[in-house]
């Protein structure tokens, strides 16, 4: 579950880890209210939205006065923003940071996260902070430095002493940066992240070491035992079809293709995607409806589709395991009776009692196509859908 | 022979009294799955399903003989349930729960490490020998023995594999589990499958994200001479929406199936583009 | 270091662990003014010193009215108390523990400590809790359940459930008996301790548990960063030559014999005092003034032995490194003159620059004889000391 | 050859700066040892006794090909120490400060436990192999090359042994500390001693606490073969002042230096019950 920065920064601040003076307006505050409280320094008002590249999309702006505050304020706030990481509609603003603006004489890269490979906490700092790190990583690889943390030891001196090798720290910037990594790392056990990363932390023209944007992802197994993180998530920045996914339980993303997917397992519907791909067609989704399926969650993934405008025809592959095929194709029968689905629909069934599945399909529902074989269902898909894209 | 568990395997099963620990060993028992016990703190000294009910490990080894554990308790317990059977020195752990907290599973891997236990899981099928043993809840009836060897990141992949090698049936099947933390992973079980007799080829599926194949096929190179047939699912998904470079930092770009396939055509594997290939290309080598 | 049972007790009240309801009545307080606020209840009186075995020693009382209560403090504060843990001279009481009593149903015992052989803090429990828990120990092992807590999980569900296995606790109970571990585990983390003991923790007429006693002890290794906990130190609970001695960072042990001993190294010291039994005499102490000796450490052992009157004969037994044996004995006569000792004096320099020493020692000072080989100093300072003890 | 260190043995000090540091350094160098860097946080880029000082250990390892490390950091910083010397993967780590707090020694021992490193230490004199490298605070100058493996829990007992061996010398002496938490022990000396061809009689020298000599000897009754020579110091100290119980519970009583002598002697090893007749039964072996 990803937070917004201003969310971030609470948490920061909450772990003694410095942050920049700031102030938080929310859709429906009094502007005039709000302004009257802030002198006649200047500001930096920044879109509150789950997407990074906020910058060069508009969402960052820096006001000298209270008028243009006022007139910041009024512009972004209600409106969308358009990044390179969000769709083309973009992500609604709701709420802005009002934030004193920083010196900035440097800027330095801290993160942790949960490393697959080491399966260990790994904490990663580069002197090259900023919005270029990724392409740091690619084409410098060496500029990046990073280090495992056993859960046994947690962060010791070491730690801080390898990840700032490269930094060119003084001796009291050394000692704030082993307190913010301890701290970060305090944080990331007590809140069950799987990402934490203040990127730029920068180097202020006081010399001190500043937080001036964190980025954080919090795993969502462990939300049942951190309510207060919980809290925290903002669905206006989810999309409205993977939403209502979540709330019935299935794993759903949303494609640019046309050819809607109905599958069992992760790994299965990735697997379709690549066989529509392989034959020419775009999947419209990837949707997991779990791997030992139920008639039921069938049914709820239909639902999910007809919200899709861009879907034309619906390829549901399921592989009969503990739950028959026989079952599964009386479900999708009966789900059809319910839905309002006017889209062909090519149905694979496979695994325990497929015949009897394909069987009892046939012939039964004019919009149901049943195939044998996963290549022969991809391209009917695809046809069905008015052909390649 | 076979992978890991055979007909004289003695089962434990963690979680026994849950509505899926009720259904799953059901299932077992009526495969011929030779499941001893059960655990459920609290209700030790009950029975379920004619098995004898304890509330800790520990008393459970004091009256059987346990070769293998099954872990069916919620996401919440399931690291814990994993630790206690590590305590218990139970030589194989398989841990079939999803959504677990990826932090649980960091103790449990550092522990592990220094441990006599192997951990299939979490958030897998299981491991099936057919016709001798099934630990999980994978669909017995698909299966069928024979010459293949089967290994898979995905659940529903691991029975379309086993779909498409129904001709010449299975050796043994390994769901080691897609979860960022988990036990065994590829090249433990592609090590076993070298050197298990009844192993002729190799079906190894995987999936986008992490290395796990990439240090699979280096492996290959040097260790496994039995032919392998790899599927790696994903190649059409989109990098995906994501916040932070951490990520993309540590892995520095790797991970897609692109990288993945080339670096296992590079070790020798017969390498497929789509999940109707499996079949084909098995029959190929077993031909 | 070791702290009082109250200071024990306050500790574990911190971590939310249920203690009796209490009162601490210090040497200097009002009897008066304390009895007062009491009501006509019956309390315990717990004499506060650092040693078991202190109920048979009379250092437990019961009272039952305010008058009974006044009288008991009267008769045990500004007192000692000799039990079978402490010496013949008895520890000082200056605080006394005044307590509710609880009914007791049953009595567990619950402990952690670091375990040399695991290298992991383990935890032990045994449902035959109280004094006896060291007998059934050695008597009926089988009765004791312990388990190692790996520094990367903490207390886990299955520590607890181990543990309680045969504790016979119905559900609240167990629920209770997890969190008093888990707490008791923080504060071992927290603390540096060494060892953490409830014992007995009881189950109380209630159902509910309490712990009715506890024994705490710390790593003074890591004192330095636990001042709090440093500070709890009673130093009027120590024998005062030792006391004397961790002044001067010497390593000292009172013992009951008459042969004072001076040796660099604990290994040393240990088989210094061993030679001297086996060549029939007694040691009146272990002590290590540190591997790599210096003149100035010598003179004040020297200085430490002069105050032991059991002390008949001083055996000097030091092993030249990397100070050279000429140095040593150049300290050990320059000692001589500056201290006020009376008593003979066996000295054995080996290793670096022996003879050397041993030739400047020759005829130097009437107190001194020095020896070129381990039995042969042991059986002179036996002698000198009067003989066989 | 010899055990663990030999003339080619290249050394890091860190904590080289301080005045412990500085002198050992100093008495290595004088003995001929070959180290070779030294490490201080802070004073990286100077020189101190003609060495370069670096500010972690990592930059040290892309500057030089280290063997072993040598640690002289104060106690409260002597367990990050040995762990930076653990993450840069060097194989023998020996740590001479005293006062660890044995909190700080759990995770070190949990980290050694998966790594590829060795630690001798810590509060130890560290490794001698006489006349070619000494790693430690011992003095050089006692010690001559020999037949004689020497292994202790005390450092002035180590220097005891060397010198009642003096007649034979020494093929490599360790000592191995005395704290509770501590890297090699006997069982691993032993093992290398067994192996060592300049190594004829092995002099193991206990102390009382802990039950690391009744493992050895249950070793030694089936792994070593060389005649060893057993000195345990404690049997005469008293029961001690205690107040807690865990200890005895956990111990159940063992530990004293007559189970050690017991254990030791069924497993055939030459006791002697004081140390005056270590240098008796070494010569009587070597005869």
């Amino acid at each position: 579950m990803y937070i917004h920065e201003y969310q971030s920064k609470r948490l920061l601040h909450t772990y003694e880890i410095p942050v920049p003076r700031s102030e938080v307006f929310t859709q429906g505050d009094s502007i005039e209210k709000f302004v009257a409280n802030f002198g006649g320094e200047s500001w930096i008002v920044k879109a509150q939205v789950h997407a990074g590249g906020r910058g060069k999309a508009g969402g960052i702006l820096w006001t000298h006065t209270k008028e243009e505050l006022k007139q910041q304020i009024d512009k972004l706030m209600g409106t969308r923003l358009v990044t390179k990481q969000t769709d083309a509609v973009g992500l609604p603003i709701q709420t802005l940071l009002v934030e004193k603006p920083a010196n900035i004489k440097r800027e330095i890269y801290l993160g942790l996260l949960v490393d697959r490979a080491s399966k260990k906490i790994t904490a990663i700092a580069s002197a090259e902070g900023g919005i270029n790190i990724e392409e740091v990583a690619e084409t410098s690889p060496e500029k990046i430095a990073s280090v495992n943390i056993h859960k046994t030891s947690g962060v010791q001196g070491y730690h801080c002493r390898l990840l700032a090798q490269d930094l060119n720290l003084n001796k009291a910037q050394f000692k704030q940066f082993s307190h913010i990594l301890r701290q970060m790392y305090a944080l990331f056990l007590d809140s069950d992240a799987s990402l934490i990363e203040i990127n730029p932390l920068i180097v202020a023209e006081d010399e001190s070491l500043l937080a001036l944007d964190a980025k954080m992802n919090f795993d969502d197994n462990a939300l049942f035992r951190h309510k207060k993180i919980a809290s925290l998530k903002d669905t206006s920045q989810e999309n409205p079809i993977e939403l209502k996914a979540k709330q019935h339980d299935l794993n759903y993303v949303k494609l640019d293709g046309s050819i809607g997917c109905i599958v069992n397992g992760a790994g299965l519907a990735m697997a379709t995607m690549d066989l529509i791909k392989h034959n020419g067609g775009e999947p419209a989704n990837f949707l997991d409806v779990g791997g030992n399926t139920t008639a039921q969650r069938v049914t709820q993934a239909f639902n999910l589709l007809i919200d899709d405008e861009s879907v034309r025809s619906i390829f549901v592959n399921i592989f009969g395991g503990i739950v028959r095929c026989d079952v599964i194709a009386e479900g999708i029968l009966q789900a059809l009776e319910e839905t309002e689905l006017t889209l062909p629909v090519v149905v694979l069934l496979q695994g325990t009692n497929a015949e009897q599945g394909k069987e009892i399909l046939k012939g039964k529902h004019q919009l149901i196509t049943a195939v044998s074989e996963l290549t022969e269902g991809a391209k009917l898909a695809i046809e069905k859908a008015g052909g390649q894209s | 022979m076979s992978v890991l568990i055979d007909e004289y395997t003695q089962i434990l099963c963690q979680g026994i009294t849950g509505s899926v620990g009720t259904f799953h060993t059901q299932q077992g028992l009526d495969y011929g799955s030779k499941i001893v016990a059960g655990v459920t703190p609290g209700k030790g000294g009950s029975t379920h399903l004619d098995l004898p009910v304890y509330n800790t490990v520990s008393e459970v080894m004091q009256n059987h003989e346990i070769d293998a554990t099954v872990i069916y308790v919620p996401a919440a317990f399931a690291a814990d349930a994993i630790l206690e059977a590590v305590e218990a020195e139970i030589p194989l752990i398989v841990c079939i729960t999803e959504g677990i907290p990826v932090q649980d599973m960091i103790p449990v891997s550092d522990i592990l490490e220094t441990s006599a236990s192997l951990l299939i899981g979490p958030n897998c099928p299981g491991i099936i020998t057919p016709d001798q043993c099934k630990i999980g809840i994978m669909p017995g009836a698909i299966h069928k023995a024979g010459n293949v060897g089967i290994v898979s990141r995905s659940g529903t992949l691991t029975y379309v594999a086993v779909d498409q090698t129904k001709q010449h049936g299975q050796s043994t099947c390994i769901g080691i589990g897609g979860d960022p933390i988990h036990g065994l992973d590829f090249i433990e079980c592609l090590t076993m499958f070298e050197h298990d007799q009844d192993t002729d080829v190799i079906v190894m599926v995987g999936e986008i994200g992490g290395t796990a194949e990439e240090e699979a096929a280096e492996f290959i190179q040097t260790a496994v001479n039995k032919p392998i047939v790899s599927y790696i699912a994903g190649a059409s998904a989109p990098p995906g929406k994501r916040m932070g470079h951490a990520g993309a930092i540590i892995s520095g770009g790797k991970g897609t199936a692109e990288d993945k396939y080339k670096a296992l055509e590079n070790a020798g594997v017969h390498t497929v583009r789509t999940l109707a290939g499996i079949g084909e290309a098995v029959n190929k080598i077993l031909a």
